[in-house]
């Protein structure tokens, strides 16, 4: 395990927390572009 | 043929898929190569491991930036030109913009901590930042309110652009109203200031991850965009008809 | 009742329904204060209090005439009125709606806020404490005075001075509370008074806002 | 045994009675279209028997939570789908499948649609749809086929004659022929209310008048 | 031009015109402030001018929407369109509007409110000059959010949202003024700088509103 | 010489082509009916013609300033009185006295009377009397007649001829008829704009479909 010293606290909450924001991005950017794809398809199978 | 033609819709649907793979890949191993290194490096002698959170502050930060002068650019197309595409890509590109400011602001609020004593100041710096967001969320509003698409993309063009003049006047404002706290740009600054080796290459391997990650990002979002401009089209023709 | 609920959440939290608008608006409010004040510690810090609760309660403000103006426009409200819901069930049910869409994201906004404004931390706790207690009775206020002005166009400004008395109440006990627990002291007081208010306000009112909406249908 | 008795009724709109004397029954499987000129009160009264204002003079004998009422205004979000828009009515009406009604009124294929995407005889057949998941015998319709073209306005003929013979009853007013040959018709013209000291003035208008 | 610049006045001067309700609203605000403040003079003089601002900012806010909003309703807004007048005139001219009854009484009623919440005297002329070349730049970048949010069935906090931002380098360096004249110290700066803005925004603005107005209206 | 002349034009509604092809062109002394279906895009037309927004494809030839447009919103502040309302107009088209119009409209005894007492019928008269003082010679009209009682379609009729007598034209898009049998008719149901391909498209919902 890597020595973060007195500043461990620091440290991972400043990555959680981006890595937190980024992975939400990421997966609202991927679940709304599979539904938006869904949706179109279903609109061109029927329509 | 023109690069304008790529801002047809077919068209742009074809080349984004096929640049998709690279970019989400490019991201990926850029984006985590540049964290991983760079929470691996040594700790400062001043900094201690504090100087690890450069490595996600820096490149948001730049690309909180980037990214709204980016917006600015496809607004002007969509205004000027008339690519719908263009106005589908800046409406793409807010959300990762404010993502990105939110997560400098996080980042810089948990750094300023250990290192200022307090978790906010208002520093020019910071303040600007915090004036950044606000008009990105302004923005995003904005698309979500107007329901005509033609018109949303003409409003939001026009706030983009006068937007655009505030956010830089707010930023000279701010310089005037308070002294601040924060460090300049220490990648151009005098040579013995300058960043050593061992944290400006994995500083440069994580603003190009973020970079690509803009990027794929955009794309995808993009791609959604285009598809539920689509679907509103088809909708609103079947319900013409 | 459960069904009206979910609606309203639903609606809110849809595009264009301006679920987050409140915050931002609350955002917004908190910078402009140190650009008026003055950046430094030393001004803000005594005032981050008093502001947040003003702010807390401008927020919610500009976000009541959403509460029933709409559904009075797309003719919701005429149904609902004929439904067999007692009319006090869906206001209530509409106050609650308005405070989870706006009282609840604010609270949970609150503390970085009052990081922003240089809030001390040991006023934080009672920070959140009391607007949990007091912004229903907010909600609750607004709601009556959005039933007075649902008839009216553009109604907003008037439905602001309609309001912003009845809400002087809560925020007097409200900024009380956390000023005395900022310094240490006895919040006891005028905790038990705001939630003597709240709990009066969420007795009473909706009688009230649906006699007014009862005329305003009519 | 009538679903609706109105005896007498007087109503007032802007503090102004517009029509008095009134006086019908609604037995099932009855429909009664109310017509006059624009102003009348045809509306106004409407909204009396539906208890949305109460009424000047006169009595309306009606079994609780009998009336479904319906105006130009479907009360539809167009955020919400065809589906959630009806479900939440059902709920509000207190339950039951709404998948008939979609089907009764050749929604089903659009159940996924947004509201606001839907045309103008497409969202008034939703607005009959949630009449017919409100389970309600007495319908009150206020210029129902207002903006509807020949087909839409025949569908809803349909919906009201099934409606009818399921033992419900209608209550509607409407300037242009709805094709029902079976409904009867009330001229309003002749109750206009004529002006005069009234006992219990209708509003501040007719007290001070 | 003239024909409307009178209108606009007689309108917002008539009964249900809403003159008088920004003041009421602005007086409502700096009543509310020292009840969640506390209401030592020690607490309420440093940040008086900064509230005072702040407080002029909102109540110029809530009026805003009526500028282009109830023309817009009734067809007005149409007819101006191909009336001979350009459009950035009348977007101008309704700008003026706006300021005269919601501005300058605000600028008016300003020293009361300074009273109210002990503004030191030597500041009080510093706060009616900044406001009088401030507030013409608030109401013509209200315009333009008003402009941009006309057809939106209940932008009110839409619009806040978009034009408080905009509104931050004036109160910056309003409120600047403020302090410094307080202080006794040199202002010519941030005057400059105020009046640079007012200018700017006056001269450029309105050419943005109309073309916002034009979307709109399409 | 004609007043205003269309050429293969296409105007668009909601991002998507409502009619396309269409030409016509109006000299002075002609009237000319739009007529067509719901939706068809007759009010779109006028609009475009009005120069409230940009053609797609085609071509308007029109003098500058030549345009008087009315729709159903009359534009009339309900505080200010009949006088005021006119006179506000006229001084925005450039002045001229109002007497005339009020005349002419059978208004002048009501002339200090606010808007928002008049009854829809006056409104209506006082909507026409704002055509008059605006001077213009092209008259372009949405369904000036809605909600007007049959005297009142008279009194238009009146207004029209007159307007034309002098040299002017009017365009009207209507349902019903004006009893203006000089006046010729256009059927936009022949032009209803096809999907497919276009080479501009009129906003998203084409360039995306
Ligand atoms: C909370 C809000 C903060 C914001 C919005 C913020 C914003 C920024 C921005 C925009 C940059 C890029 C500057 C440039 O490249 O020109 C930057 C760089 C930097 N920030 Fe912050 N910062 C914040 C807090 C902090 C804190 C608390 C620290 C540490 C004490 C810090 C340390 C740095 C460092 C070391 C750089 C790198 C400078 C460079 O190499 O360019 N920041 N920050
Ligand atoms: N908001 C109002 N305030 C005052 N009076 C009103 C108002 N709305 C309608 N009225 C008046 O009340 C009377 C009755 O109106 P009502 O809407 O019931 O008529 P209606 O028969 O439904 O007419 P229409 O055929 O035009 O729908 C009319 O004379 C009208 O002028
Ligand atoms: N705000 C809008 N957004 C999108 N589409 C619209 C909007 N308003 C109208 N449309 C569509 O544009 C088309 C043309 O409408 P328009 O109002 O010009 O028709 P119209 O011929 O005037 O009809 P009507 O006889 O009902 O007045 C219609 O198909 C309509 O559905
Ligand atoms: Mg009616
Ligand atoms: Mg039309």
């Amino acid at each position: 395990m890597i020595e973060l010293g007195k500043y461990a606290a620091t440290v991972l909450w400043s990555y959680g927390v981006s890595v937190a924001l980024l992975a939400a991005l990421i997966w609202q950017t991927v679940a709304a572009n599979a539904r938006a794809r869904r949706e179109l398809e279903r609109q061109e199978r029927n329509g | 043929m023109s690069i304008w033609e790529y801002a047809n819709p077919v068209k742009f649907m074809r080349l984004s898929g096929a640049v998709l793979p690279y970019a989400v890949a490019g991201a990926a191993i850029c984006t985590i190569g540049g964290l991983v290194w760079g929470f691996l490096t040594p700790q400062d002698y001043k900094q201690g491991a504090t100087v690890k959170i450069v490595f996600l502050h820096v490149p948001a930060a730049m690309m909180a930036i980037n990214i709204w002068v980016m917006m600015l650019a496809a607004s002007l197309i969509w205004l000027i030109r008339r690519h719908h595409v263009s106005a589908l890509a800046a409406r793409a590109a807010a959300p990762i913009g404010a993502v990105m400011t939110l997560i400098a602001l996080a980042t810089g609020a948990i750094w300023g901590q250990p290192m200022w004593g307090t978790w906010w100041e208002w520093d020019p710096r910071l303040t600007s930042f915090l004036i950044l967001l606000l008009f990105y969320i302004g923005y995003m509003a904005l698309w979500a309110a107007v329901e005509d698409p033609d018109s949303a993309a003409d409003l939001t063009g026009v706030l983009c652009l006068v937007g655009s003049v505030f956010a830089l006047l707010s930023r000279y404002a701010v310089l005037f109203w308070n002294q601040g706290l924060h460090q300049g740009a220490s990648l151009s600054v005098a040579p013995g200031e300058r960043m050593s080796a061992v944290y400006r290459y994995p500083l440069y391997l994580s603003m190009l991850g973020f970079f690509l990650l803009f990027l794929a990002l955009l794309l995808i979002r993009t791609r959604t965009e285009v598809r539920r401009r689509r679907l509103a089209a088809l909708q609103a023709r079947e319900t013409r008809a | 009742m459960l069904a009206l609920l979910k609606r309203d959440l639903a609606l809110a939290t849809r595009a264009g329904g301006g679920f987050g608008l409140g915050v931002a608006f609350f955002l917004i409010l908190c910078a402009l204060v140190p650009f008026g004040v003055g950046p430094e510690t030393s001004a803000l810090r005594p005032i981050a209090s008093g502001i947040l609760w003003v702010g807390a309660l401008l927020a919610c403000l500009l976000s009541l005439d959403r509460i029933f103006a709409l559904d009075h426009e797309d003719g919701s409200l005429d149904l609902l009125a004929t439904a067999p819901l007692p009319l006090e069930g869906t206001v209530a049910i509409k106050a609650l709606a308005h405070w989870i869409t706006t009282g609840l994201p604010l609270i949970a906004a609150a503390p970085v806020f009052g990081l922003l404004l240089h809030l001390p931390a040991g006023a934080m706790p009672w920070l959140l404490a009391s607007l949990l207690i007091g912004t229903p009775a907010l909600s609750m206020l607004g709601a009556f005075g959005a039933a007075i002005t649902v008839g009216l166009r553009r109604g907003g400004l008037l439905l602001s001075l309609l309001v912003l008395p009845l809400y002087i109440p809560t925020l007097i006990f409200g900024a009380e509370i956390v000023r005395r627990g900022a310094e240490g002291g006895s919040t006891a007081t005028p905790m038990l008074f705001l939630a003597g208010i709240t709990a009066g306000v969420l007795a009473l009112v909706p009688f009230a806002a649906a006699a007014a909406l009862r005329v305003n249908l009519r | 045994m009538s679903l609706l008795a109105v005896h007498d009724l007087a109503v007032a709109r802007g503090g102004l009675r517009a029509v008095e004397g009134v006086s019908f029954s609604l037995a099932p499987g009855q429909a009664l279209i109310l017509r006059g000129p624009n102003g009348i009160g045809k509306t106004t009264l409407l909204r009396t028997v539906a208890g949305l204002q109460p009424p000047v003079a006169g009595r309306i004998e009606l079994a609780e939570d009998a009336v479904a009422y319906a105006a130009h205004a479907d009360g539809l979000k167009g955020a919400l789908s065809v589906t959630e828009n009806l479900r939440f009515w059902a709920a509000v009406f207190g339950g039951g499948d709404i998948g008939p009604a979609l089907a009764a009124m050749d929604l089903t294929h659009l159940a996924d649609r947004p509201a606001a995407a839907l045309s103008a005889g497409q969202k008034r057949r939703l607005g009959l749809a949630r009449l017919l998941v409100t389970r309600r015998p007495l319908w009150v319709l206020d210029e129902p086929t207002v903006s509807l073209d020949a087909e839409s306005v025949a569908r809803f003929g349909t919906a009201i004659r099934a409606h009818l013979g399921q033992g419900g009853a209608a209550l509607m007013a409407t300037h242009i022929d709805l094709g029902l040959a079976e409904a009867r018709v009330l001229d309003l013209a002749g109750y206009r209310a004529k002006a005069g000291q009234q006992v219990r003035p209708a509003g501040f208008n007719e007290a001070f008048a």
